[in-house]
């Protein structure tokens, strides 16, 4: 169940899959994307609502061939330029994606934690995503007659979360702003979790939200692993990292030196201790 | 002039808050919405409730967030609740009334572009793309847009409807069954626009404290309607400015 | 916002209404309950999960016509006498049911909380509920071409809950099981908390449910407003009342004499006091 | 007989709790279920992980809870998430290994009544409902079903299909495209019954000390298939009825 990160990276994510790494802001699981990074996975169809920088790098460094997504931004910057390029130019590799609404993602998630294969929402209605995205539909209500949307059920092959911690037996405890982050693993096939600190006993937070040990296939310790990023109650946001990526990711060397330094170089250590 | 001085985005982004209510539910963008509404709540409007697209409920933030996901977003708010949640129980209900939008590109019907500029499939500029904004547009009882005027960004025809403000004119909105009314107001750099209530089509009914009219035609795209009578947008006071900067933290203009 | 409980159920709960009192074994709005049966409403669509004691006393008070509901009895100890008399003989009112399994009334006050028509599910299948059930239909998915099992959104006219705590400006906290509740709330045009107390700030408590004041129409104190039910920190469940009541149901007579003692006699002050 | 005495509930209820394991997720329904899933917990599968569908997961209640949505279950649970979440997200996707039922009436295909004695829209008894049983009953992997036997109980054709044990025999589940195997055992106070792997039908397997294959059939309102090999059901050990008894609160029998 507790495992080290590169080991529940191996077992888990595989060349191929559709991988989950969710995270609204808050906990983003960074440490577990530059794993997979240092892995050398390839041919991942990346899925997340609000794909940041940690996303920009999986796709720079050439390991995702689909992405599927609703808001891709550097949040208070602006662009993600590896994203970009992977885009505009295919480069490393060309970049298929999937485009949604949050809500409609958000919808993906709930019908895929819930085993059913769609979700309906009130939602795209009159925008042009409807043209070249072959996942909204539309459905008609069985008792009023009303045409609603339908988004098809995700089902990520594995989804990675950072939590604040976890007790022995594997049950995973975030608070503060947790997004779509239970949907998002319980939608998975797999699921991994990395937190902050593995604790022998779970005190109860405010706003906490348990992922039951029954619903996460394994937890890794990552002190730290949702830099720059944060964890409400362990380390602020590292805003100035999210402002330097904009000079580093608009260009192809520096970025690729950057990968170089910060990832491929093996895993940094914590930068921040317990206690905001 | 007056011995206050302001900036054009300034006087934008008061023009925005005074927009808000008291008693009002407000679904919050970051960037300039987010200004714009704690602006409001930290003078006129301390009732006006806050929602962001994180989750959060109620959020009474101290210092400006830098996205939508701040800590101190969560800390502040009445409650914090799941993605989906804010999506399904708050937003599409239509229990929120009123939106807040930028854009890239808009044109005269507050059709708003935030996903290309450029061919989809062969884009110039890829952007973030649709976030939450589609159905906010489509599901808040008003919205507010809020976007610096320029003929870059006020098009003839968006290159992508990422959000639809009223389609190709009057009527359309019903006719997709969108269920709020739409854009009543965007606020720009130069001036406010509203929408014809006949036609829908966004018509100039106000410039800034030195904007000339033709200073806004020719800052848009398409042959833009002006109201017959034009009114200069009230300056924003002293308060307003003092509250503004100390949220920004930027200095006088 | 906040106002007494005989101005509440005054202002919101009309004759013809449709009214969910919820809650699940815990936080039961008995008071309310009580006070409907008091004003005299009558006519009513009563909706409500998992029916018990109080809504045998509204239906045998004869203010329903019709109940919506998933499970009908008494837990813990057996059936429902009056709600058996009224549908098996008319008394003192004839009863219609419509009748739901738990993940159907679930997914049909979600559908109602989301502003959408129906909710789609897997359920139903195979079981005889669905003939004499005109509100369960089938949909297909417009992905996968399965057929799955719709039921149309739940939007009572007011739902009314029980919850621990208000502050004054009309945010109810509730912790513990709770249940539907929260759907309930944001599935009505109009609703009502009832709460052991109003206070001033509403000190975060783990587990808790928020249902903010934009939710909710008005809120009225109500100290031991859900006895015989528990409020977690509170007090406990009286299971001897539970127990008794079988007793008492079983008779016309024997319950319309309770009725006219412990109900239209006056409000009963409140059994307990904070703490358990 | 033995020197340790047991009545017939406490036969049936060690005899349910033994089909019980360590690793099981168990969708615990109220009264005999409930009490046969804790007693598995305090004896041989401290693992077993409590679900009840009031909203909580994992709970580890110290006394045997009275209803669905005691107390107890909430404090000692690993969470307590909302009712729509426990059908939505953790029965109908088939995360739950084990569902437990009770009964009022039962066929020959383990089809469950637990709605009306007599006609649905002029019952002769009308019973408390569905609730959660037929989402139970089609969702978890397995079901074990808890019923006292008698030909009141046990009848040739259920006057209401609340929860679908096999339908009309072998194959019907699957036409019906429900996702969980369907019923594996019927634990009664006589014995226990398992579905014929061929047919579907129920067939009796075992029998508790002292009932004879006999006094089955007669409990019986069909024909009742007999295994031929029909074991009979190993004792409850003195720790088995010492732990169930300070659970239930009843003296030695």
């Amino acid at each position: 169940m507790i495992v080290p990160l590169d080991e529940g990276i191996r077992e888990l994510v595989h060349d191929g899959d559709t991988v989950a790494l969710e995270g609204f802001t808050h906990l983003i699981p960074v440490a577990a994307g530059h794993e997979i990074v240092r892995q050398g996975r390839r041919d991942l169809t990346l899925v997340r609502m609000t794909p940041d920088i940690v996303y920009d790098q999986l796709i720079g460094a050439g390991c995702a061939r689909k992405l599927i997504f609703s808001w891709g931004g550097n949040p208070g910057v602006g662009s993600l330029h590896r994203f970009r390029d992977a885009i505009q130019a295919g480069w490393p590799v060309p970049l298929e994606i999937e485009e949604h609404s949050h809500a409609g993602m958000a919808n993906r998630y709930v019908a895929g934690a819930s085993g059913v294969p769609f979700a309906v929402l009130r939602g795209y209605t009159g925008t042009d995503l409807i043209g070249p995205t072959a996942t909204i539909k539309t459905v008609t209500c069985p008792f009023t007659g009303e045409e609603l949307t339908a988004v098809p059920a995700l089902n990520p092959d594995v989804t990675i979360v950072h939590a604040q911690r976890a007790d022995r037996a594997g049950n995973v405890q975030m608070w503060g702003i947790t997004g779509v982050q239970k949907e998002a693993v319980l939608a998975a096939q797999r699921s991994l979790a990395t937190v902050e600190e593995v604790v022998d006993e779970l005190e109860p937070v405010p706003g906490q939200v348990i992922l039951p040990h029954r619903a996460v296939t394994a937890v890794a310790e990552a002190p730290g692993g949702s830099h720059p990023s944060y964890a409400h109650g362990y380390y602020s946001r590292d805003n100035d990292a999210y402002q330097a990526w904009d000079a580093i990711s608009r260009d192809r060397e520096a970025f690729t030196q950057w990968l170089e330094e910060h990832v491929l170089a093996g895993p940094t250590p914590a930068p921040h201790g317990k206690g905001q | 002039m007056t011995a206050v001085t302001w900036s054009s985005d300034e006087i934008m982004t008061v023009t925005a808050a005074r927009a808000l209510t008291d008693d009002m539910a407000c679904f919050v963008g970051i960037g300039l919405p987010s200004t714009a509404a704690n602006l409001a709540r930290r003078t006129h409007a301390p009732g006006l409730w806050l929602i962001y697209e994180s989750g959060t409920l109620g959020a009474k933030p101290d210092t400006l967030p830098l996205s939508i996901g701040d800590g101190i977003l969560a800390e502040t708010a009445d409650t914090v609740v799941s993605v989906p949640e804010i999506f399904n129980y708050w937003l599409q209900p239509g229990r929120i009334d009123t939106g807040f939008l930028g854009a890239a590109q808009i044109d005269r019907y507050a059709n708003i572009n935030t996903t290309v500029i450029g061919d989809y499939a062969d884009p110039k500029v890829r952007l973030p793309g649709a976030g939450g904004a589609p159905e906010i547009a489509a599901s808040c009882r008003d919205v507010i847009v809020i976007v610096r005027q320029s003929t870059r960004a006020f098009v003839e025809s968006v290159d992508f409807v990422t959000s639809v403000g009223y389609g190709s004119g009057a009527g359309d909105r019903e006719r997709l069954g969108l269920r709020g009314h739409g854009p009543k107001r965007v606020i720009t750099d130069l001036g406010v626009l509203e929408p014809d209530p006949e036609t829908a089509e966004l018509t100039l009914v106000s410039v800034h404290p030195g904007v000339d009219v033709a200073d806004a035609r020719a800052a848009t795209g398409w042959e833009l309607a002006v109201a017959p009578e034009v009114a200069t947008t009230p300056e924003p006071t002293s308060e307003e400015l003092a509250v503004l900067r100390s949220l920004t933290g930027a200095s006088p203009a």
